[in-house]
């Protein structure tokens, strides 16, 4: 049986459409370049100055000048080109990305995002985070439903600093697939085997369900 | 934008996207890098009340000045049109409607653009009659001028080779304006003497990255010979 | 600036025009880039009071951070330093200050500074906590944030390929902001693998023409070595 | 015996120094980049994009894709490089240019220069020339020293639009060379042959003139 996290990877990597132009964040949303096989003819931007980036494959040696914005040293796709940290952004903010991953601290039920700092324990700086999140056309959350101590990470309004405001369009945690609508979160799909009512009891914010158009994943 | 798979396309396609009144983006310092295969193609179709971008309005006879020459331009955002006496005297009849700025600000006009800014604060031009058009602001106790973005419908951009995903290479001084219109515009159409598979172009040879372009095409040496013949200096 | 044929010089010569209190910009995204030679004679030569301009710290025992350990450094402008636990350390302590700015954001302000412009208007960041700490325009009905252009005394910068004039040529993910920097610096000292003869690099291939390059340093393979040891994810 | 245009020519060439960036304006600057040796190590600057360039030798085939930004086909020395529109910019107005010469309608006693424009009858648009005169480290004006209707050229004044203020450091005419201090025009050299008197009445600016001190070219 596939683990949460490579349950929520499987279920990313169908909002992918072949020939687009992919960011994929920090920690999990990373994980999902495993599952983007070259057939789809997409490429990976990396912002520290890459596109079309790929794992290396076992065994291949690193090269140390190539490495993705997570500092793994990284292989490349036919098509892929290198380029400054100045084409990197504007490329992300004329929006010539189509679509980007990115982990989150906590969502609400505007889009609001917040994934970058914790005042006063964590805020080694915002990196590229804000102007991906800001400006990518389709912004694709990656998360666990609840943080380690069980507290729900998607919420009415956020209390951290945020991201950026008004930018996430879809949500996928363990527990459900929600897409940020003018009328609050709507649940797409609920995770195999999780009841509505257990769904939002782990949940903040307020939650859109229409049972007889839920899938599973 | 167009799925990386779908950019490759004749020229007749590529150009019938550009509809009347559309603003349009045009490469090339001269003849160099003027995409003249992608005029020429626009001649042909026929739009109309078009606003082109160009940091010169080419020769009589070649380029963009065929589009102008037909009455098919009504604005002309430029830099120097010393070397053309019919865009000079189409502006003088007022039948043609020009926009000058320094080559550098109109450069920069459109980097800007091409990096998603509103606009660039610049001392260029302080102090002369252009400053007067400008609005100005203080900062740090200096005076700058707001030189807002130039933003495009449409560029057309000439590169010496292409991949089918659109990542573009400039050959000599043919890259002028080109890399920054192919960023600045919604809609970018490329033509290029090569149109490769991708993974033939090392990656630091690339000068423009696919993301920014939209339709590429494959032109002949052949169809820029108007601008090498006509050209007189 | 250095005459063109007085650009090559030794790593000691080239390192020790800067002095203490110099602000310094440092290329490099993590280790790739980092012109980790240039770092350590700034290390042995003992410059003191600085400001440093990175995208990161680098990771602990490597790169700047062995400048931000020996105390070297008063303040570090950065976008993010989380894969550096004692630059994170030093900066609660308050023995290191931090300006934090978003990646995309201080590359443009290191370009504007490149471009000789005083700053940038941009929508960034509006309707978040760095939004308040930037003075804000009205232009088109639309709120806009003021970016200053961020310039520096010297820039460091490492390249792959070079010619004696200061021609550099960038492999890989090892550009980032090198060639910003090297554009933005009041004085910019680059180290290359390789450094040739004028005319033996390719027009197009060239990434930063020389006329922004005031020193050039051949370093060896070794000397990057160490980032690459370290290199930890 | 050389030309006026010859004499201000070789006069100019001196004005370079070995190893420098140079910028040559269309018309008679353009031509000083035959006065300049390979060995010099010169390079010149284009402002539509190449650093480097030289005039083609007798014969030379021309490329199509190299020009100068006066429009002629050019070849190129070793270390020249090619770049787009905002870099050769951004060289300019970051003051990598050493030395610009340009050509003069008027020039005037606080160094403002007027080269583009004459309302109602001549304005193609400035180019790039307000960047470079307002930018360029030194601007060095070459131009005949009377218009051809005998006017002269180097004013009190300028009546025209300014291409830029005070940006001008030298003047080199066919009569005299003539530098721009805080005091006026002091004229550093007199054309072989030709009296104080004459010169000053050639001339609308007020000279600053020391026999004692004063070369001839």
């Amino acid at each position: 049986m596939p683990s949460d996290q490579e349950r929520i990877l499987v279920r990313a990597a169908g909002e992918v459409i072949p020939g687009q132009i992919v960011n994929l964040g920090i920690g999990l949303p990373t994980r999902l370049s495993h599952y983007l096989s070259e057939e789809m003819g997409v490429l990976v931007h990396s912002e520290n100055g890459v596109l079309g980036c790929r794992p290396r494959t076992t065994g291949e040696a690193p090269d140390f000048d190539m490495i993705d914005s997570g500092g793994a040293y990284i292989a490349t796709r036919p098509g892929a080109s290198v380029f400054d940290s100045a084409m990197s952004f504007a490329m992300i903010r004329r929006s010539r990305v189509d679509i980007t991953f990115m982990g989150a601290f906590e969502v609400d039920e505007l889009g609001n995002l917040a994934n970058w700092k914790i005042p006063g324990k964590f805020s080694p700086g915002i990196g590229g985070a804000m102007e991906l999140a800001q400006k990518v056309k389709k912004l694709v959350i990656l998360c666990s439903h609840n943080d380690k101590h069980g507290n729900p990470k998607i919420l009415s309004r956020c209390r951290l600093p945020l991201t950026a405001p008004a930018c996430v369009s879809r949500i996928i945690t363990d527990k459900a697939v929600m897409d940020v609508t003018p009328e609050g979160l709507a649940v797409v799909d609920i995770a195999e085997g999780l009841g509505v009512v257990e769904l939002r009891a782990a949940t903040e914010a307020e939650l859109i369900i229409d049972e007889s158009q839920l899938g599973r994943f | 934008m167009t799925l990386l798979n779908n950019k490759f396309q004749a020229v007749e396609e590529a150009v019938a996207r550009i509809p009347d009144g559309a603003s349009i983006m045009v490469g090339g310092f001269g003849s160099p890098g003027t995409p003249f295969a992608l005029i020429d193609e626009l001649l042909a179709q026929g739009q109309r009340g078009l606003t082109l971008i160009k940091n010169d309005a080419n020769e009589p006879g070649i380029g963009i000045s065929r589009l102008i020459e037909a009455g098919r331009v009504n604005r002309l955002i430029t830099s120097h049109i010393g070397l053309n006496r019919l865009a000079i005297e189409a502006m003088n009849r007022e039948e043609l409607s020009v926009e000058m700025h320094p080559q550098g600000l109109l450069a920069e006009k459109i980097r800007s653009a091409g990096a998603g800014h509103y606009g660039f604060l610049t001392d260029i031009g302080l102090g002369t009659e252009i400053a007067g058009k400008r609005r100005e602001i203080e900062c740090e106790d200096r005076t700058w001028a707001i030189e807002p973005a130039l933003y495009a419908d449409f560029a057309l951009v000439h590169a010496e080779q292409a991949d089918r995903y659109g990542n573009l290479i400039y050959r000599g001084t043919a890259s002028n304006f080109n890399p920054l219109m192919a960023m600045a515009a919604e809609h970018v159409i490329a033509q290029a003497y090569r149109v490769a598979e991708p993974g033939s172009l090392a990656l630091e040879s690339i000068h423009t990255p696919c993301a920014f372009i939209s339709q590429v095409v494959q032109i002949t040496e052949a169809t820029s010979e108007q601008g090498r013949r006509h050209h007189a200096v």
